[in-house]
């Protein structure tokens, strides 16, 4: 039997007052692969940034529990501690320099030098750099994982899987790593490139070296871990061994929780018969993290649909690209009409409306009053809260009908405020997020996106946020379009549900349906419907 | 006391400093030996020279593209005007407003032309506005020499081409507005027309921000990205309130002219737009937010500064450091203003 | 076939757009100089004393760009510091070649201290280095004026009536140079025909070139190149980036403190409260002229930059008053053309900056088109 | 072990800024310029009158010789301190005479008697401290400092 490398106990944290992780066992034997799996926001990055001892752990109060690494109990303050004690993170974000060759990179920061006499007067930064031994340090760690990666190519020239390999090979270069961290490595990678990344791994760990594993692609997992956690909620819910385990199986461990539905009511109407409100064709966005390679939906008239799947696939990208806020391509038409892209207000005076989920980028003016920040979309773009002088050349603000609007949504919305002149930035989350839903609303859309309405708000303000919603639809007939990481509250709002896997819809299903295959969808299984 | 320091902090040490600076001036005028009647006097005229050029600071702040330190080009377009004005022989008030209509279709040209160019670089406005500026006006003084003016009192005596470095505007525009119903009341004199004048356009530009479009352009200088998801063209905003911001450079040195009683071409606009600058800072602008309040207090407080020291240092000190200290407040006020945290976030 | 001349047109259109301002300055040189009438020793005996008495001061402008803080319009900060330091030697009545080193020694604390502060201040100001730098000059401008128009003669002891204003406080307008005039130039004599070369000054110009050369090798420098692409990526890698660009920016201001000391040597003379000014302004743009960006720039930027630069700035008067009978045009042109090649440099680097942003969205679109 | 490794870098650089600052004191010595009046012409010192020669011819390390005739008075600039003069009495052809100078390095102008000098008397008491009687007071000169003007000029 190997010896236990990482052993972290009964580890908990929670941001002021907001559990994320409680009791996480976690043991890892030197060279075995750990895959670690969950739903965005399931505590598996909170679990790594704590082993890893992130400065934001730290700042936010550190956390519970022991880690034992290598035999001796450690609790790191900063990453560069966990490095030097062997542990190499590699993290979602490419953090390369384009401009430099893979060499540079590999080795940034930890250059050999050539020793020079002026570096005596000013410090050892003068040395000047000895490149044939860097090269040997790069490419010793480029054979340790065992790929094909010109060490002098520029990395902005580079292809992303090269990228990629670039990256661990940074960290392996490190002298004593002994545990490899890699934070959804394969996202990024071609299926090629991806295979190649794997077999490196099963060399890594037959060479000691220790891999945990964090992905979406379930079947990766089964092909090169030994062992495979499933968390949830902050929880670990599920232990398996690569033996027994099947992607459906870990799938339904993952989205596991069901909800009670009963309380949302059965429309009357029956959406999926109703007549199309909008139709996508071949949308494409460039949005940086949520690209949208091809997408083809369609929007019923009346019905509340919900987009949904893991974080960086996509679904934030459609409502953006559509609105005109990154760019775009493809077909939209809206009741017949089609809609000019990368042109937000032809898409408002359309009768389209948007919830950012970017509320102090997007949606709202934080320098600026609740009043302006309501009325400022309908008055430009239906000229509503304007008196008009000398024969309409004069556009006058109307400063009572902005007033007694605000007033009006901030009575219909709860939004806690001292008055209606209060600066947006002096909002708590969830008042800002009503107030972005204030100014949508005040727009009187035919059809709302809403993105990520209950991000980061707490929960009495997510269910105000998600009653109000339901409420518009239902009184007003609204078609509502709602994006949301959380599956559970796609399915107590929404009446269909759509799910973005890499760019692209992979399944629609009405929110009834069971939550695994929701899961099963997620992680690219496609599954026998459609 | 809490309250007192978050005041401080709203208002910004530089800021109360420089009031505080100016104030003690006022007090230890009397005892320096210094009128303060003629000071007053002095201050409020250069107020109304200045405050239009300090105006036109304010369109380009609200739509975010920070401070005009290209204003010489504005200038260019007033100079351009004051000067066909005189060439075609318009005399006395008249002058003044044939310069105005002059000079519009050039700084609508200008800015025009300018606010494209700003629109093509964003995040980098500040640097090269101020290169356009002195682009524009080193372009200009070879213009000087070669555009065919013929007005005696405008060209060389000698040679017959080429424009003077200096032209009066004695017998033109000289005064038209500062003697205006001017009130004497011993010492103290105020120059009504125009301070009327920059009353006027001061309502102009408060109305506008008032209007659909203004409140179109506070919004993308307040947050761009927020305008343009609510449907605002950006791009024609900001272009707008280049030309606007050109055109009141244009009109601002009108008004400094017919206060100054010359027109001062080649190098003469250079370094006009870091005063006007500097002066909206001192009124508490910061480098996307301004009100018609910061441009009176501002152009108050600077040219109190301009006026004050030299006055008051020479009989205590005997010593003249009044342009030392011009240029360290002014351009410290800069230094600070683009320095400052908050701002960094765009 | 036609699918190579496409390329081929499409790599010239590119290389002309990458160097559109050298390309432009060749032209104009080149219709200057016939207008100017200059002869060919004459202008090539101004072109090296100028390049002997520029290079310097342009070169100090490097080392900033390397850790991505642009232009250095902040090397005004070191000419002051020279300009100091020779206030002084000219005071102690020091001359020759010890009197260019004691002015460098002087100048070396008064450029790290102003270096340091500049520095701090830009650290502040990430993402508009530039402009702050150039407030910045302008406000150390009115601190220079104070120490050397009120406190030099008063609290700084300075006796020597030919540099002190009659008034016993404050130093002249210009100061005479006599006692530095060329010393440098004139170490090693060489003259080939009838045009003198300054030996020694190249050879501190080349010490400068291989200086720099060295440093672009060492650790430090590397890191300026890691910081200047990504400031997180450095960071997180453990590189002190604010520590790299402030080192960056004292640097510089040295090295523009030394290049002020061999300039003014140069002129023989010192103009003391604009001498710096225009100092910036001219070495930025000849460095952009050389076909340096904002971003990037090489020692071979530098001389053809001065080269060019300098050509124009000689035959420009002449050429003017030959062609419009106004010398006076020519200066006003050399003082737009400065003006505008900075301008285009700016913006042509704003704009590539954004049409980079704009890449993602193509090759989407085009991996659409191919399905 | 760090301790040392760092008070050894401080010491090197306190050597090193310990040996710029003694470079630059050197500099200052051996840069220094001084002007030495060369006199012919009647003295006294110590009450003593020492007369004139007739004719001198008088050089200063490698500089060019001077003739100095009776009541003649010459400047000559040197650098640093130590010199040599060369004194020739060209009436009586008494050969060379040679001396060694040794300027104070803060005297700008000293004031040499050879008559003095050539009668044997210490070379203290012939080389003497020399101040330019302050001429008329120039004209006030008005300090104009513009932004502008810089722009135009040579560079």
């Amino acid at each position: 039997m190997e010896a236990t490398l990482l052993e972290m106990k009964n580890i908990s944290k929670d941001f002021f007052g907001n559990t994320v992780l409680k009791d996480v066992n976690l043991t890892l034997k030197k060279g075995e692969v750990l895959g670690l799996v969950g739903e965005n926001g399931a505590g598996k990055s909170t679990l790594m940034k704590i082993l890893f001892g992130m400065k934001s752990i730290e700042e936010t109060g550190g956390y519970g529990g022991t880690i034992e690494f290598d035999g001796k109990p450690v609790a790191f303050h900063s990453s560069e501690e966990a490095l030097a004690s062997g542990i190499g993170m590699v993290h979602q974000e490419f953090s390369l320099l384009p401009e430099f060759t893979a060499t540079e990179n590999i080795v940034l920061n930890r250059e050999s030098t050539r020793y020079s006499v002026v570096s005596e007067l000013f410090g050892s930064r003068l040395n000047t750099l000895d490149r044939q031994s860097m090269q040997k340090k790069a490419i010793e760690a480029i054979n340790k994982l065992a790929v094909k990666l010109d060490s002098e190519m520029l990395v902005g020239d580079m292809p992303v899987g090269h990228k990629q390999f670039t990256e661990i090979s940074r960290e392996l270069s490190r002298d004593g790593m002994k545990l490899l961290i890699l934070d959804e490595p394969t996202a990024v990678l071609t299926e090629h490139e991806a295979l190649a990344l794997l077999s490196s791994i099963k060399r890594l760990a037959a060479s000691g070296i220790s891999v945990i594993f964090i992905t979406h692609r379930l079947a990766e997992i089964l092909e090169v871990c030994d062992q495979i956690l499933v968390m949830r909620d902050g929880c670990i819910v599920k232990q398996l061994d690569s033996g027994n385990a099947s992607v459906s199986g870990i799938a339904k461990a993952m989205v596991g929780r069901e909800v009670d539905t009963s309380s949302k009511k059965a429309k009357e109407v029956d959406v999926e018969t109703a007549p199309v409100e909008m139709e996508i064709k071949n949308l494409w966005v460039d949005m940086a993290g949520e690209t949208v390679k091809d997408v083809s939906l369609q929007v019923h008239k009346g019905e509340i649909l919900g987009i949904g799947g893991l974080a960086g696939q996509g679904k934030l990208g459609i409502p953006n690209g559509i609105m005109g806020l990154y760019p775009a391509g493809g077909t939209v038409t809206f009741r017949g009409k089609e809609i000019k892209l990368n042109n937000p207000s032809d898409c408002l005076a359309s009768g389209l409306a948007f919830v950012s989920e970017d509320r102090a980028g997007v949606g709202l003016l934080l320098d600026e009053s609740l009043e302006w920040n309501i009325s400022f979309s309908a008055m430009q773009v239906n000229n509503k809260f304007l008196k008009s002088y000398l024969g309409g050349l004069v556009k006058w603000r109307d400063e009572d009908a902005i007033r007694e609007v605000t007033q009006r949504y901030v009575d219909a919305l709860q939004i806690k405020c001292t008055s209606t002149r209060q600066k947006a930035r002096s909002l708590s989350g969830g008042n800002q997020q009503k107030v972005c839903l204030a100014k949508a609303l005040a727009l009187e859309p035919s059809l709302l996106f809403v993105s990520e309405p209950t991000r980061g708000i707490d929960i009495g303000a997510k269910s105000l946020v998600l009653q109000a919603l339901r409420r518009y639809n239902e009184q007003q007939g609204t078609t509502i379009v709602m994006i949301s990481s959380e599956l559970e509250e796609l399915r107590s709002v929404c009446d269909r549900i759509a799910i973005i896997t890499d760019g692209k819809v992979i399944g629609i299903r009405p929110a009834h349906c069971p939550s695994e295959e929701f899961g099963l969808l997620m992680v690219g299984h496609q599954g026998e419907g459609k | 006391m809490n309250k007192m320091q978050r005041f401080i902090k709203e208002f910004g040490w530089p800021r109360l400093i420089i009031a505080a600076f100016l104030l003690s001036l006022f007090v230890i005028a009397p005892f320096a030996g210094v009128n303060i009647g003629t000071s007053l006097t002095d201050t409020i005229m250069r107020f109304s020279m200045n405050g239009v050029m300090v105006l036109a600071m304010v369109p380009m702040i609200h739509s975010g593209c920070g401070l005009n330190f290209g204003l010489p080009l504005g200038i260019i377009a007033g100079l351009l005007g004051g000067t066909l004005a005189m060439q075609f022989g318009f005399t006395g008030k008249l002058s003044f407003l044939m310069a105005i209509v002059l000079c519009t279709p050039f700084a609508l040209l200008f800015g025009w032309a300018y606010g494209k160019l700003l629109n093509r670089v964003k995040g980098g406005e500040m640097m090269i506005a101020t290169y356009v500026g002195f682009a524009s006006v080193s372009f200009m003084c070879m213009m000087w020499l070669l555009l065919p003016y013929s007005n005696p009192q405008m060209v060389w005596g000698y040679g017959g081409s080429g424009l003077r470095t200096t032209i009066s505007t004695e017998g033109y525009y000289y005064h038209v507005l500062s003697d205006f119903l001017n009130i004497k009341i011993g010492h103290l004199s105020i120059p009504t027309g125009s301070l009327l004048f920059f009353a006027l356009l001061a309502f102009l530009m408060w109305a506008f921000l008032h209007t659909k479009k203004g409140t179109a352009m506070t919004a993308v200088g307040s947050n761009p990205i927020y305008a343009r998801a609510s449907g605002i063209k950006i791009d024609s905003i900001r272009t707008l309130s280049v030309i606007m911001s050109t055109w009141l450079g244009a009109v601002g040195i009108l008004v400094y002219e017919q206060a100054f009683g010359f027109i001062q071409l080649y190098n003469g606009p250079f370094y006009m737009a870091l005063p006007a600058v500097s002066a909206i800072l001192i009124g508490g602008a910061s480098v996307n937010k301004a009100s018609i309040t910061n441009v009176i207090v501002g152009t108050f407080l600077f040219q109190g500064i301009v006026t004050m020291t030299p006055s008051v240092m020479n009989s205590i000190i005997h010593t003249d450091m009044s342009e030392v200290i011009r240029i360290i407040v002014s351009n410290g006020m800069i230094l600070y203003a683009l320095t400052r945290k908050t701002e960094e976030t765009r | 076939m036609i699918k190579k001349t496409l390329s081929q047109d499409k790599s010239i259109k590119e290389f002309v757009l990458n160097n559109l301002v050298p390309i432009m300055f060749i032209v104009i040189c080149a219709i200057c100089i016939p207008v100017s009438g200059y002869s060919a020793p004459a202008l090539v005996q101004e072109m090296l004393t100028r390049i002997a008495r520029n290079s310097f001061l342009v070169i100090s402008l490097l080392v900033p760009i390397m850790a991505g803080m642009g232009m250095n319009f902040g090397m005004t900060l070191g000419a002051m510091a020279g300009q100091i330091g020779l206030i002084f030697i000219t005071e102690w009545g020091v001359v020759g070649i010890p009197a260019l080193v004691l002015a460098a020694i002087v100048s070396t604390p008064i450029s790290i201290l102003l270096g340091w502060m500049c520095g701090k201040i830009l650290n502040n100001a990430k993402g508009r280095e530039m402009v702050t730098s150039y407030i910045i000059s302008f406000f150390m401008n009115g601190v220079y004026q104070f120490i050397v128009l009120y406190c030099m003669g008063s609290v700084i002891p300075i006796k020597n009536s030919a540099i002190l204003l009659p008034r016993g406080y404050g130093i002249r307008n210009s100061v005479n140079l006599i006692n530095i005039r060329r010393v440098l130039d004139n170490l090693i004599p060489l003259r080939i025909g009838t045009v003198n070369v300054p030996v020694a000054t190249y050879l501190v110009i080349a010490l400068l070139c291989f200086f720099i050369i060295w440093f672009r090798k060492t650790k430090i420098g590397q890191d300026m190149r890691a910081v200047s692409q990504d400031m997180e990526v450095a960071r997180r890698s453990g590189i002190k980036v604010e520590h790299t660009r402030l080192l960056s920016v004292i640097i510089s201001t040295v090295l523009a403190g030394y290049g002020m000391i061999i300039y003014l040597s140069n002129m023989g003379s010192m103009n003391t409260y604009n001498a710096h000014s225009q100092i910036g302004t001219f070495s930025i743009a000849a460095l952009l002229v050389g076909g340096a960006s904002v971003a990037k720039a090489s020692i071979g930027n530098v001389f053809l930059g001065v080269i060019l630069f300098h050509m124009l700035f000689y035959v420009s008067p002449q050429a003017g008053k030959n062609l419009f009978g106004q010398a006076q045009l020519g200066e006003y042109f050399r003082v737009f053309v400065s003006y505008g090649v900075i301008t285009i440099a700016l913006v042509l680097y704003e704009m590539k900056k954004r049409r980079a942003a704009k890449l993602g969205g193509l090759t989407l679109a085009k991996a659409q088109e191919e399905k | 072990m760090k301790k040392i490794e760092f008070s050894r870098s401080l010491l090197i650089r306190i050597i090193a800024i310990v040996l710029v600052i003694a470079l630059g004191i050197v500099m200052y010595f051996i840069g220094r310029q001084h002007s030495i009046l060369i006199d012919n012409k009647d003295i006294v010192i110590d009450s003593v009158t020492y007369p004139a020669y007739k004719l001198l011819e008088v050089k200063i390390d490698d500089q060019k010789a001077k003739e100095l005739s009776k009541r003649d008075r010459i400047e000559v600039i040197v650098t640093a301190q130590k010199h040599t003069l060369t004194v020739v009495d060209s009436m009586k052809g008494t050969g060379m005479i040679v001396y060694d100078l040794n300027i104070p390095v803060k005297e700008d102008m000293m004031l040499l008697s050879l008559p003095a000098l050539l009668a044997g008397l210490p070379i203290e008491k012939c080389l003497t401290h020399y101040e330019v009687a302050s001429i008329a007071p120039p004209a006030e000169e008005e300090v104009i400092v513009s932004e502008t003007d810089a722009l135009l000029g040579d560079i």
